[in-house]
C-alpha cells in the first residue's frame, strides 16, 4: 500500500512537472520543473530497486546536465517569448497525434502486461544492485564501456569546436607559466625610502 | 590474444589514432589540420583494408557486443574508403573558406568509428552506442561552419530531430528489450521465433523509424534539404554518403537477423518508407534550385530504391541492398566533388542555375557530371543501372512486381531533375567564368567517374566484386 | 530482245534525257539531242511494235518473258516479266504510236519552252512505265505500271510548276488516282488471298476450282470473284476517270497539251479498260460485278457527254469527250464484249489523239488560248489542221454506211459497241445492257453535237477574239502536222483495217488473251455482232459443229436483227451535226449563243451542265474540307489537348504542383518536422497491427 | 571469315572507342590545336564510321542466309548470374546493323556543316550513339539489350538538348521521360523474366537464344509482360497514341539528329517486337494483334490527316513516320511471312527513305534556318538537283511502287488482308493520305512561283550533299526493284520465327 | 491496489508523450526542446529500469542488461545535452534569439 501510495504520488508529481516544462512560460522555470521530474523519476527507480541508477540519475540529471541547462538559459538572456496566433489551432492536431501515439504506446507496453501484474521481481542473491553494476559494466560490457568514453570525448572535442574562440586581445591564462611562476619572479623586494618614495 | 584483437583491429585502429591524433592536434603549437587530415586519410585506408589484410576473421568480439563477419568487412572497405574520398574531398573547400581545423579530421574518425560499430553491432547496446557515436560527431559537423547561421541552423535541426529519432529508437530498444529478455541479437531472434507479440513489434517499428531517420527515409526525411543545404558542402557530401550506408546495414543485419522471423511485419514498414522515401524524394525534388537540396531529395528517393530491394527480405535483396548502395555511394562522392569544383570568383556555386554554360567553359567537369547525372537517373550502361537492377530483381522475385513499378515510376520522374541539370549543364549560356578546380577534387570526380562507367561492364571486375558482395550478403543469414 | 528493246528504249531515252539532259546532269547533253534521242527511241519502239503485233496477233508468237526477280516472299512470287499476247501487243502498238508522234508533235509545240529535256523525259518516262503495265504477267508489276503512269501524269500534268491551277490539279490527279489505286491494291490483295499466287496465268487457270469461294469481306459475306472484280474495277474506274472518279481528268488538261494527247487521251485513261479486258477471266466468272461495270461505264458515257455539251475551253470539250469514250468502253467490257471495248480503245486512240493534236495546235496558234469563245473562224489560218480536225471529229461520231465495210474508225468501233449492248440487252444476259444501250445512242448524239460545236466554234464563223492573236496566228510547223496526218490516217483507216481482226475471226486474233471464244457463256456470244456473225458464217458455215446449239438459237437472232439498230447510231450523229450546225453555224451561230449566255446568266440546266453537275463543289464539300478539318481536329485536339494534355503535359503539370505543394508543406519549421515524424510513427504502427490484426 | 574473330565486337564498340579517341586527344592539346581538333572531329569520326560500314558490309557478306539461329556468336561472362555479355546476328538484325553503319557516316558528313557549335562533342555523342544502336540490335543477352536499348536516351537527349532549335528543352525533356517511361515498364518485365527463368529452367538466365527456345511462360503472365514489353516498344515505334514526343522532337533535332532517329531509333521498336513480344510471348501477340491493329490503323489515318496540316516540315514528315510505322506494327503481328517480311522491309525502307528526307530539310535548313512550308515555294526554278531528289524521297514517302517505300506497304498490307480486311483497308486509307500530305508539301516548297524574296540567293545542292543523298537515292531505287537482296536475307530467320510462334500456339491451344 | 509493471510502463509512455507532445507544440524557445529530449530519454530509462527488475533471472534472459542500458543512455544523454547546448549557443551567436519560430531560414 505505501509502494502505491509513493508510486502513485511520484508518477504524478514526474507526470506534472514534465507537463510543466512543455508549460511553463520561463525557461528558468521550465529547467526547474525538469529537475523536479527527475527527482521523481529517481524516487521511481528507488521503488523498483534500482538504487543505483537512482542516485546516478540525481547526479547526472540534476547535478550536471540540468545545471548545464540552466548555465546556457542564463547565458543566452533569452527574452519570454508570447505564444503566437495559430498555436491554438494545431494544437488539437497535435494534442490528437501524441495521444494516439501514447494510446499505442500503452496498448502494446503497459495494456500488455496488466492482466498479469508482473511485480518487481527481487533478487536476493545476496548481491546489491550496486555490485550487480560492477560485475557486468567491466566484463560484459567492456566494449560498449570503451565506446561510451569515445562517445564523450567526442561530446566534448564538440562544445570545444563550436564554442571556443580565441579572441584577440583577452587576456588568457597559461597554466604552465602560472605554474612555473617563481618567488623570486612575482615578488620583488623594494627598500623605501621615506620620503622619496619609489622611483 | 592476437585472434581476439584482430577481429576488432579495425574499430583499434580509428580509435587509436583518433585518439593518437587528437593529443597531437591539441599539444601542436601550430595548424597542423593539413598533416592530420593527410595521416587521417591514411588511417581510414588502413581501417578499410586491415580486415582484408588480416584474412578475414570472423567471430564475435566484447562478449558478444560486436561480430565480425563478411558483411562488416564489407562495410569497413566501404566506409573506410569514401570517409576517406570525403575527407580528401574537404580539403580545398575548408582551406579556401578558411575553415580548416584539424578538429574536423579527428570528428570523421569517431564517425567512422561509430558507424563500424554500428554495422558489427550484435547488441542494441552497441546499436545504440556506435549510432550515438556517429550521431554526435554528425551534429556537430552539421554546424561545424560555426560562423555561419546556416550551419548552426542545420546543426540545430539535425541536433533536435536526430534526438528524437535517438529516443524513438530507444523506446523501441527498451520494448524489444522487455519483451525478449535481452538486448543480444541472437537471443532476440531466438526469443521472437518463439511468437511475436504486439511489444516486439511495436518496438521493431520504433526502432526502424528511428533507424529511417538516420537513412533520411521517408517520413522522417524533413531534416534531410535543411540540414544538407545548410552544412558545409563537404560535409554534406559526406552525409549523404558514409552513414547513410552504414544506418542501411544496420537496418539489414537488424531486419535479418533478430527479426528474420516477422519478415510479414516489417516488410509493411519498410515498402512503406520505400514508396514514400521514392516519390517524395523524386517529386520534391522538381521545384529547388540549390544544388544540395536537389542531392537531397535525390538521396531521399535512392534511399527509398534500396529499401527496395531489403524489402525482398532474402539474401538476394541484401546483396542487392548492397550492390545499390555501393553505386550510390560511389556516385554521390563523385558528384560532390564536382560540386565543390564548381567554383567561380564570387564563391561557391550552389544554385543550379549557376552552372549554365559549365559545358563550354569547364567541359572535363560538365562531362563527368553528366556521366554522374545519367548514372544516378538509373541510365545504362552506366552503374547506377545496374544498381537498381540488382536492387529490384530481389523484390520481383519476392513477388513485388507492384512495388518495384512503382518504383521505376518514381525514378522516371526522379530523371527529370537530373535531366534539369544536364539540360542546364548544356544546354544554356554560360554566365560566369569557372575558376580551376583544385586537383585533388579534379583526381577524385574522375576517378569515380571512371568507376560509374564500366566497372561492371568488365567482368574481370563486375564478378569478384560480386562474389565479395554476395559472401557479405550471406554472412547475415 | 525484241520486247526488250520496245520495252527499255523510252526508259533509257527517259533517263538520258532527264538526267543528263537536265540541270540535274548539269546538262551535259544538249536539249536537241536529248529530244532526237527520246523520240527516235520511241520511233525504234513504235517501229517494233507493229512488227510484234504481226508476229503475236498473226503469227501467234505469244511469249513470256522474264526479266529479273521481283518480290519473293513466302508463297507471293512477282517478277519483272513481259507477258506478250495479242492483247499487250495491241496496247503496244497503240501506245508506241501515238506516243512516238507525241513525241514528234512536241518538237513544234514546245519549242518555246525551257524544259525540253525534262518535257521528253517525262513523256518517255510515261511511255515506259505504260508498256510496263500492258506487258505486265502479273498483278504486282501492273501496279508497278499502273501508279508509274500515275506519277509520269502527275508530273506532266504538273509540268508548268510554277502555275498554281497546274500543281492542284496534278495532286487532284495524283489522289484521285489513288483511291482507285487502293481498289485495285485491294483487289491485288484478294487474288492473292483467293488463288495464293498474283500471276496472271495461274490466277486465270485457276478460275473455275475458285468460282464458288466466298469470302467475308468487311463483315460481307461475298462471292471471291464478283469481290476481285468489283475492287479491281474501282482501280480501273481511277485510272479511267470513271464517274465519281472521273474528277481529275478535266483538270488534268491543265498539262501541256501533247500530254493531254498521250496520257489523258489515247493511252493512260484506257488503262483501266485493258485491265477489264487483261483480267477478263475473272469478270466473265463475276455477273453481277460485270453489270455493275455496265452500268457505270453508260453513265459515264452520258454524263461526260452531257457535260461536253457546254464547256468554252477547247481542251475540256475533249477532255469530257475522252470521258465519255471511256464510258463507252467500259460498258461493252461490261457486257462481256471484250473485243470491242479493246477494238474502241484502239480506233479512239488515233482520233482522240489527233482531236487533242489539233487542238493543240490551234492553241498553238492562238498563242496559248483555249477559250473557243475567244476563237472563231480560223480555218483559214489553220486548214491542215482544219481538215485534220474534221477527220477526227468524223471519226469520233462514227460516220460509215452501215452494213459495208466503209466508214472512220469510230463507226466501227462505236457501233460495235452500241450493237453488242442491244444484243445483250436483247437476251436477257445483262440488265443494264439495255440501258447501256440507249445511253450509247443518246450520248452519240450528244458526241456528234459537242464535236461540231467545237469545230464550228472554233475554226468557223466569225473571229471573236484579240485581233492581234488573230493577225499572228499561223499553220503550225510541220514536225506538227506529220503526226497530225498519219494520225489521221489512222482516224481513217483504223477501223476499216483492223475490223476483222478485232471484232471477227472469233478470238483468233486474240488467241486467247481475251476470254472472248468460250461458247459456253452466253454473254460472250451474245455480244458478237450482227456483222460478226454474217462474216463469220460466211467465212466459216454455219454447219461447223461449235455453232449448232445455242450459237444456232442465236444467230437466229441475228439475222433478226432489227434495221434500226444498226442505222440508229448513224442517224443519231447526223443529227447531232446538224443540231450544231443550225444552233452554231446558221445566221450569227456561235456569237449569239456566247451573248445570250453573258447577258441572261444560262439557264439553270446550262448552268448546271457548265459546273459538270457541282461534283467539284460536291466533293469539295464533303470531302475535302472534312480531311482538312479532320486533321486540325486531330492535331489540335486529339494531339495536342487529349493526349498532350493528359498525357505528357498534364502528368508533368501535375506532378510540378504536387512538387511545390510539397515545398509548400516543408516549412523549415523544427516543429512540424518533428510531428511529421510523430505522425509517421502512429500511422505505421496503425497500419502494421491492422494487418497483423491483433 | 570472321569465325575466330570478335567481329561483332569490334563493329559495336570502334565506334566508341573512336568517341574516347577524340575525348582524349583534346585532353592533350593547346587551345589552338582544339580548335583545330574541333574542324578535324568530323573526319576523325567518318572515318571511324566509314570503317565500321566497311566491316559490317563485310559482315554482311560473310552472312549465311541458308542458316536460321544466330551466327558469329560471341559469349563472354559479364554480369554473372546467368547475365553473360552475348552478342549474335540473324537474318533480321544484320540487316539493322547494316542500316545504322550505312546511315552514321552520312550524317555525320550532313553535320560537318549544319552543327555549328560544340563540334567535337557532337561527334562523340554520335559515335557513342552509333555504338549503342549496333549493340541494341546485336545484343543476345536480354539485359545486354536492354542497357543499349536504354543508353541510346544518352547521347540523343544530348543531340536533341544542345544542338536543337528553339524548342529543344520541352522537346528533348518529352523525348527522354516518354521513352524512359516505357522501358522501365519493360525492364520490370524484363526482370521477372530473369526471376522467372530460374523457377521455369532451373538455372537464371538472360540469354535470349534459351529463353526464346526454352522459357515456357503462362498464358495469364505473358499478358501482362507483353503489355509492359509493349510499352516501351509502342512508345519507341512510336504508336498512336504514345507518338507526340516524335514530332516534337524531330523538329527540334538537328539534322543528323532527326536521321539517325528517324532512321534507327524508330526501329528499335519495331525490332523489339520481332525479337521479343512474338519469341517469349506468342499467346498474348496473337491475343492482343487486334489491338496492335487497330492502333496501327488509326495511326496510319489519324497521323496522315494531321500531317496534311503541317506548316513545319519537319513536323510533317515526323508525322509520316508515325503512319509509316503502323504499318511495320501491323506487318509484324500478321503473323505471316508477307506481313513480317513487309514489316522488316518497310522498317528498313522507312530508314533510308525518312532519312533521306530529313537530309533534305536539312539541306533548306542550313541555307534559310527555317522549316516553315510557307516560307518556301518556287525552289524548283532555284534548285533542280535538289528538287530531283526531293522528288524522289517524297514519292518513295508515298509509296510508289518502284522505290522500296512500295515495297514494305503492299507486303504489310497483303499480310494483313490475309488477317482482316479491315485492317488492310485502314492502311489502304493511308496510301490516300500519304498523297496528299506528301504532295502537298511538295508543291508548296518546290513548286509554285517564287514569292519570297529570301530566296533569290539559295544554291543548289553543293558536292557533299549530293554525296550523301546519291546512295541514299540509289538504294531507295534498288531496292524497290530488287527487293530480294534484303528478303532473302531475311527469309529464313522469318520463317523460322513464325514456325516457332506457330509452333508454341499449338503447344498451348491458342 | 498492486503496483506493477505495467503501471511504471504507463509512466514512461506519458513522459515520453509529453516530451514528443513539447518537441512539437513548444513554439517558444529551443532550450525547451532539448528539454523535452531529456524526458524522452528518461521515459526510455524508466522503460528500461522497469523492464529490467521486472524481469525473471533465467536463461535467454539477462535481467541487468536494461540498468546497464539506462546506465549508457544517462552517459549518452549528458554528451548529448553537451553538444545540443553548444550548437545552441553556436546559432545564438549567430542568430541573436533562439526562438523556435525564427529556425526556418532554409525550407521548401
Amino acid at each position: 500500500m505505501l509502494i502505491a501510495i509513493s508510486f502513485y504520488s511520484l508518477a504524478f508529481v514526474s507526470v506534472a512537472a514534465a507537463f510543466m516544462v512543455v508549460a511553463s512560460k520561463n525557461p528558468v522555470h521550465s529547467v526547474l520543473y525538469l529537475i523536479l521530474t527527475f527527482f521523481s523519476a529517481a524516487g521511481l527507480f528507488i521503488l523498483m530497486g534500482a538504487e543505483f541508477l537512482a542516485l546516478l540519475i540525481i547526479m547526472v540529471y540534476v547535478g550536471a546536465v540540468a545545471v548545464l541547462f540552466l548555465f546556457v538559459v542564463m547565458m543566452l538572456d533569452v527574452d519570454f517569448v508570447e505564444l503566437k496566433q495559430g498555436f491554438l489551432s494545431y494544437l488539437p492536431v497535435g494534442a490528437l497525434v501524441a495521444i494516439i501515439l501514447l494510446l499505442e504506446m500503452l496498448m502494446v507496453g503497459a495494456a500488455y502486461f496488466a492482466g498479469e501484474t508482473k511485480t518487481v521481481v527481487v533478487r536476493d542473491n545476496g548481491v546489491s544492485n550496486l555490485e550487480a553494476f560492477g560485475q557486468v559494466l567491466y566484463t560484459d560490457y567492456a566494449g560498449v564501456f570503451e565506446a561510451a568514453g569515445f562517445v564523450l570525448l567526442v561530446a566534448m572535442i564538440g562544445a570545444i569546436v563550436l564554442t571556443l574562440r580565441k579572441r584577440e586581445g583577452v587576456r588568457k591564462q597559461i597554466p604552465s607559466e602560472q605554474i612555473a611562476r617563481t618567488k623570486e619572479k612575482g615578488l620583488k623586494m623594494v627598500d623605501i625610502k621615506p620620503g622619496v618614495g619609489i622611483e | 590474444m592476437f585472434q581476439t584483437i584482430s577481429l576488432f583491429a579495425p574499430q583499434l585502429v580509428l580509435a587509436f589514432f583518433a585518439s593518437q591524433l587528437l593529443s597531437t592536434g591539441a599539444f601542436a603549437k601550430r595548424d597542423i589540420s593539413i598533416g592530420v587530415r593527410n595521416f587521417s586519410i591514411f588511417v581510414l585506408l588502413i581501417y578499410s583494408v586491415i580486415g582484408f589484410i588480416l584474412g578475414k576473421p570472423t567471430g564475435t568480439a566484447f562478449k558478444g557486443a560486436l561480430v565480425i563477419d563478411d558483411f562488416s568487412h564489407y562495410m569497413n572497405l566501404i566506409i573506410g574508403l569514401s570517409a576517406a574520398a570525403t575527407l580528401a574531398l574537404s580539403k580545398s573547400f575548408f582551406q579556401i573558406e578558411k575553415l580548416d581545423r584539424f578538429e574536423f579530421s579527428i570528428l570523421v574518425l569517431y564517425c567512422t568509428l561509430g558507424m563500424s560499430i554500428m554495422v558489427s553491432a550484435n547488441t542494441l547496446l552497441a546499436l545504440y552506442i556506435g549510432i550515438e557515436m556517429q550521431s554526435l560527431a554528425l551534429y556537430i559537423m552539421a554546424a561545424f561552419n560555426r560562423d555561419s547561421l546556416r550551419a548552426s541552423e542545420a546543426g540545430l535541426k539535425y541536433f533536435v530531430l536526430g534526438a528524437l529519432s535517438s529516443g524513438l529508437l530507444l523506446y523501441g530498444a527498451s520494448l524489444i528489450y522487455g519483451f525478449t529478455g535481452s538486448i543480444e541479437f541472437t537471443q532476440i531472434s531466438e526469443a521472437i521465433s518463439y511468437g511475436a507479440s504486439p511489444g516486439i513489434i511495436a518496438g521493431m517499428v520504433f526502432l526502424l523509424c528511428g533507424l529511417a531517420f538516420k537513412i533520411s527515409a521517408a517520413p522522417f526525411h524533413m531534416w534531410t534539404p535543411d540540414v544538407y543545404e545548410g552544412a558545409p558542402t563537404p560535409v554534406t557530401a559526406f552525409f549523404a554518403s558514409v552513414p547513410k550506408f552504414a544506418a542501411m546495414a544496420l537496418i539489414a543485419r537488424l531486419l535479418v537477423g533478430p527479426f528474420e522471423t516477422i519478415v510479414s511485419q516489417w516488410q509493411q514498414v519498410i515498402v512503406i518508407f520505400a514508396i514514400l522515401s521514392m516519390f517524395i524524394g523524386a517529386i520534391g525534388a522538381l521545384v529547388q534550385v540549390n544544388i544540395k537540396r536537389l542531392m537531397a531529395y535525390s538521396s531521399i528517393a535512392n534511399m527509398g530504391f534500396a529499401l527496395v530491394a531489403l524489402s525482398a527480405g532474402n539474401e538476394s535483396g541484401v546483396k542487392g541492398m548492397l550492390i545499390f548502395m555501393s553505386i550510390y555511394v560511389i556516385s554521390i562522392i563523385g558528384i560532390f566533388a564536382c560540386i565543390l569544383q564548381m567554383r567561380i570568383r564570387d564563391g561557391m556555386v550552389e544554385n543550379i542555375n549557376d552552372l549554365a554554360g559549365l559545358s563550354k567553359s569547364n567541359r572535363s567537369l560538365a562531362l563527368v557530371l553528366t556521366v554522374f547525372m545519367f548514372s544516378i537517373m538509373g541510365i545504362p550502361p552506366l552503374l547506377g543501372f545496374f544498381g537498381k537492377f540488382f536492387a529490384f530483381v530481389p523484390a520481383i522475385e519476392a513477388g513485388m512486381v507492384w512495388l518495384v513499378v512503382l518504383a521505376l515510376i518514381a525514378s522516371v520522374i526522379g530523371a527529370f531533375y537530373y535531366l534539369r541539370l544536364v539540360k542546364i549543364i548544356w544546354g544554356d549560356e554560360s554566365s560566369h567564368e569557372f575558376v580551376e578546380a583544385p586537383k585533388t577534387l579534379r583526381t577524385i570526380a574522375l576517378m569515380s567517374s571512371l568507376l560509374v562507367f564500366p566497372i561492371l561492364i568488365l567482368p574481370l571486375i563486375s564478378i569478384p566484386t560480386q562474389s565479395l558482395i554476395s559472401r557479405a550478403a550471406s554472412s547475415l543469414f | 530482245m525484241l520486247y526488250h528493246i520496245i520495252i527499255f528504249a523510252p526508259l533509257i531515252g527517259a533517263l538520258i534525257a532527264g538526267l543528263a539532259g537536265t540541270k540535274f546532269g548539269r546538262n551535259i547533253i544538249n536539249e536537241k539531242l536529248c529530244m532526237l534521242l527520246t523520240t527516235s527511241f520511241l520511233f525504234t519502239s513504235a517501229i517494233l511494235s507493229w512488227v510484234s503485233l504481226v508476229k503475236v496477233g498473226i503469227n501467234h508468237e505469244a511469249v513470256d518473258i522474264r526479266v529479273l526477280r521481283w518480290m519473293d516472299v513466302g508463297s507471293l512470287k512477282a517478277d519483272w516479266a513481259f507477258k506478250i499476247d495479242t492483247l499487250t501487243a495491241v496496247m503496244l502498238v497503240v501506245v508506241n504510236s501515238v506516243s512516238a508522234l507525241v513525241h514528234l508533235y512536241s518538237w513544234g509545240y514546245m519549242s518555246d519552252d525551257d524544259y525540253k529535256p525534262r518535257f521528253f523525259s517525262y513523256l518517255s518516262l510515261f511511255t515506259f512505265f505504260m508498256l510496263m503495265l500492258v506487258t505486265s504477267n502479273n498483278f504486282i508489276q501492273l501496279f508497278f505500271g499502273w501508279e508509274g503512269v500515275g506519277l509520269a501524269s502527275y508530273l506532266l500534268i504538273g509540268y508548268y510548276f510554277k502555275k498554281d491551277t497546274a500543281n492542284a490539279a496534278s495532286i487532284k490527279a495524283f489522289v484521285t488516282n489513288r483511291v482507285g489505286d487502293v481498289g485495285l491494291a485491294l483487289g491485288v490483295m484478294t487474288v492473292f488471298l483467293v488463288f495464293g499466287s498474283v500471276n496472271f496465268d495461274i490466277v486465270f487457270s485457276s478460275i473455275l476450282e475458285n468460282s464458288d469461294r466466298k469470302l467475308s469481306f468487311l463483315s460481307f459475306e461475298l462471292d471471291a470473284l464478283e469481290l476481285i472484280a468489283a475492287l479491281l474495277f474501282i482501280g480501273a474506274m481511277g485510272k479511267s476517270a470513271q464517274f465519281i472518279l472521273h474528277v481529275w481528268l478535266p483538270d488534268a488538261m491543265e498539262g501541256p497539251t501533247p500530254v493531254s494527247a498521250l496520257i489523258h487521251a489515247a493511252t493512260m485513261v484506257t488503262a483501266g479498260v485493258f485491265l477489264i479486258c487483261r483480267a477478263s477471266a475473272i469478270y466473265d466468272a463475276a455477273p453481277i460485278t460485270s453489270g455493275f461495270i455496265t452500268a457505270i461505264g453508260a453513265f459515264t458515257a452520258f454524263f461526260a457527254a452531257s457535260v461536253a455539251l457546254v464547256q468554252n475551253d477547247i481542251k475540256r470539250v475533249i477532255a469530257y469527250s475522252t470521258c465519255s469514250q471511256l464510258g463507252y468502253m467500259f460498258f461493252a467490257a461490261g457486257v462481256g464484249a471484250y473485243n470491242a471495248a479493246m477494238f474502241h480503245l484502239f480506233t479512239h486512240a488515233f482520233f482522240k489523239a489527233l482531236l487533242f493534236l489539233c487542238a493543240g495546235s490551234v492553241i498553238h496558234a492562238m498563242h496559248h488560248e483555249q477559250d473557243m469563245r475567244k476563237m472563231g473562224g480560223i480555218w483559214k489560218k489553220v486548214p491542215v489542221t482544219y481538215i485534220a480536225m474534221i477527220i477526227g471529229t468524223l471519226a469520233i461520231t462514227g460516220i460509215g454506211i452501215p452494213g459495208t465495210k466503209i466508214g472512220f474508225a469510230g463507226f466501227f468501233s462505236k457501233d460495235a459497241i452500241i450493237e453488242a449492248a442491244y444484243s445483250a440487252g436483247a437476251i436477257g444476259a445483262s440488265d443494264s445492257a439495255t440501258f447501256a444501250f440507249w445511253i450509247g445512242i443518246v450520248a452519240a448524239l450528244m458526241t456528234a453535237f459537242y464535236s461540231w460545236r467545237l469545230i464550228f466554234m472554233t475554226f468557223n464563223g466569225n473571229y471573236r477574239g484579240d485581233q492581234e492573236i488573230y493577225a499572228h496566228a499561223h499553220e503550225s510547223p510541220l514536225n506538227m502536222l506529220v503526226p497530225l496526218g498519219l494520225l489521221s490516217l489512222g482516224a481513217v483507216m483504223a477501223g476499216v483495217l483492223f475490223y476483222s481482226k478485232f471484232i471477227g475471226n472469233y478470238g483468233d486474233f486474240w488467241n486467247g488473251s481475251l476470254i472472248i471464244n468460250n461458247p459456253d457463256h452466253h454473254v460472250k456470244i451474245a455480244s458478237e455482232n450482227l456483222y460478226a456473225a454474217v462474216e463469220i458464217s460466211a467465212l466459216n458455215g454455219i454447219e461447223d459443229n461449235k455453232h449448232s446449239g445455242l450459237f444456232g438459237w442465236l444467230f437466229n437472232l441475228v439475222h433478226g436483227y432489227p434495221f434500226w439498230v444498226l442505222l440508229m447510231p448513224l442517224l443519231v450523229s447526223i443529227s447531232g451535226f446538224s443540231l450544231a450546225y443550225l444552233m452554231y453555224m446558221r445566221g450569227e451561230g456561235a456569237s449569239k449563243h456566247i451573248r445570250n449566255i453573258e447577258d441572261n446568266g444560262g439557264s439553270p440546266l446550262y448552268n448546271f451542265l457548265l459546273n459538270k453537275w457541282y461534283i467539284d463543289e460536291i466533293y469539295e464539300m464533303t470531302i475535302v474540307k472534312w480531311v482538312k478539318k479532320i486533321g486540325d481536329i486531330f492535331w489540335k485536339i486529339g494531339d495536342q489537348k487529349i493526349i498532350d494534355g493528359f498525357g505528357p503535359d498534364g502528368i508533368s503539370s501535375a506532378i510540378s504542383r504536387i512538387s511545390k505543394r510539397l515545398s509548400k508543406l516543408h516549412t523549415g519549421y523544427l516543429y512540424h518536422y518533428a510531428f511529421v515524424m510523430l505522425l509517421g510513427v502512429a500511422l505505421i504502427i496503425i497500419l502494421v497491427f491492422r494487418t497483423v490484426g491483433s | 571469315m570472321f569465325e575466330n574473330y570478335p567481329i561483332l565486337s569490334l563493329i559495336t564498340f570502334i565506334p566508341l572507342a573512336g568517341a574516347f579517341l577524340l575525348i582524349f586527344m583534346t585532353r592533350v592539346s593547346n587551345a589552338d590545336a582544339q580548335e583545330q581538333l574541333s574542324k578535324n572531329a568530323p573526319r576523325v569520326a567518318l572515318v571511324i564510321s566509314s570503317a565500321v560500314f566497311f566491316l559490317a558490309l563485310m559482315l554482311t557478306f560473310d552472312f549465311d542466309s541458308s542458316k536460321s539461329g544466330f551466327q558469329f556468336v560471341e559469349t563472354t561472362k559479364w554480369l554473372g548470374g546467368g547475365i553473360d555479355f552475348r552478342l549474335g546476328v540473324d537474318g533480321i538484325s544484320i540487316l539493322f546493323v547494316l542500316l545504322t553503319t550505312f546511315l552514321t557516316p552520312l550524317c555525320i558528313l550532313a553535320s560537318e556543316r549544319s552543327v555549328k557549335s560544340r563540334m567535337l562533342e557532337f561527334m562523340v555523342a554520335f559515335l557513342i550513339l552509333e555504338t549503342l544502336m549496333i549493340g541494341t540490335f546485336v545484343a543476345l543477352d536480354l539485359i545486354l539489350f536492354y542497357l543499349f536499348f536504354e543508353a541510346v536516351l544518352i547521347p540523343m537527349f544530348i543531340i536533341i538538348g544542345v544542338w536543337g532549335g528553339k524548342n529543344r528543352v520541352y522537346a528533348s525533356y518529352k523525348f527522354f521521360l516518354y521513352t524512359l517511361l516505357g522501358s522501365v515498364l519493360m525492364l520490370a518485365a524484363i526482370m521477372w523474366i530473369y526471376s522467372f527463368s530460374m523457377v521455369n529452367l532451373g538455372d537464371a538466365t538472360t540469354n535470349i537464344e534459351v529463353l526464346i527456345n526454352e522459357l515456357r511462360i503462362p498464358k495469364e503472365t505473358q499478358k501482362w509482360l507483353w503489355l509492359a514489353f509493349f510499352a516501351s516498344f509502342a512508345v519507341k515505334m512510336p504508336m498512336w497514341p504514345v507518338h507526340t514526343w516524335l514530332p516534337d522532337a524531330h523538329v527540334e533535332a538537328p539534322t543528323a539528329g532527326s536521321v539517325i532517329l528517324a532512321g534507327v531509333l524508330l526501329k528499335l521498336g519495331g525490332y523489339g517486337f520481332l525479337r521479343f513480344s512474338l519469341t517469349l510471348f506468342p499467346n498474348a501477340s496473337l491475343e492482343f494483334a487486334p489491338l496492335i491493329f487497330w492502333m496501327s490503323v488509326i495511326a496510319i489515318i489519324y497521323t496522315s490527316l494531321i500531317a496534311y496540316r503541317q506548316n513545319d516540315i519537319k513536323k510533317l514528315i515526323a508525322y509520316s513516320s508515325v503512319a509509316h510505322m503502323g504499318f511495320v506494327t501491323m506487318g509484324i503481328f500478321t503473323f505471316n511471312t508477307q506481313g513480317l517480311q513487309g514489316g522488316i522491309y518497310q522498317m528498313l525502307s522507312h530508314g533510308i527513305i525518312s532519312g533521306a528526307l530529313f537530309f533534305c530539310v536539312g539541306v533548306i535548313y542550313d541555307r534559310m534556318h527555317t522549316r516553315e512550308i510557307s516560307f518556301y515555294g518556287g525552289l524548283v526554278k532555284r534548285m533542280p538537283v535538289y528538287a530531283a531528289f526531293f522528288m524522289l524521297f517524297t514519292m518513295a514517302n508515298v509509296g510508289l511502287p518502284g522505290t522500296s517505300g512500295f515495297v514494305g506497304e503492299i507486303l504489310t498490307m497483303i499480310g494483313a488482308y490475309q488477317v482482316s480486311p479491315w485492317i488492310a483497308l485502314g492502311a489502304a486509307m493511308g496510301m490516300i493520305f500519304s498523297a496528299v500530305y506528301a504532295l502537298h508539301l511538295y508543291r508548296e516548297v518546290i513548286f509554285g512561283e517564287q514569292i519570297n524574296p529570301n530566296l533569290d540567293s539559295i544554291k543548289d545542292m553543293n558536292t557533299r550533299e549530293l554525296i550523301i543523298l546519291t546512295p541514299l537515292a540509289l538504294l531507295t531505287i534498288l531496292f524497290g526493284i530488287y527487293p530480294s537482296l534484303i528478303t532473302d536475307i531475311t527469309a529464313v530467320s522469318v520463317e523460322n520465327l513464325i514456325n516457332n510462334f506457330n509452333a508454341a500456339i499449338l503447344l498451348t491451344g491458342n | 491496489m498492486v503496483i506493477g509493471l505495467s503501471h511504471y510502463l504507463a509512466v514512461a509512455a506519458i513522459l515520453f508523450t509529453i516530451g514528443v507532445f513539447g518537441i512539437f507544440v513548444n513554439r517558444k524557445n529551443v532550450i525547451i526542446i532539448l528539454m523535452c529530449v531529456e524526458l524522452i530519454l528518461l521515459a526510455v530509462n524508466i522503460n528500461f529500469v522497469s523492464f529490467s527488475t521486472h524481469m525473471a533471472e533465467s536463461s535467454g534472459s539477462n535481467p541487468m542488461a536494461g540498468q546497464v542500458f539506462a546506465l549508457f543512455i544517462l552517459t549518452v544523454a549528458a554528451a548529448e545535452a553537451a553538444v545540443g547546448l553548444a550548437i545552441l549557443v553556436v546559432y545564438f551567436r549567430n542568430r541573436g534569439n533562439i526562438n523556435v519560430e525564427n529556425i526556418d531560414l532554409m525550407k521548401g
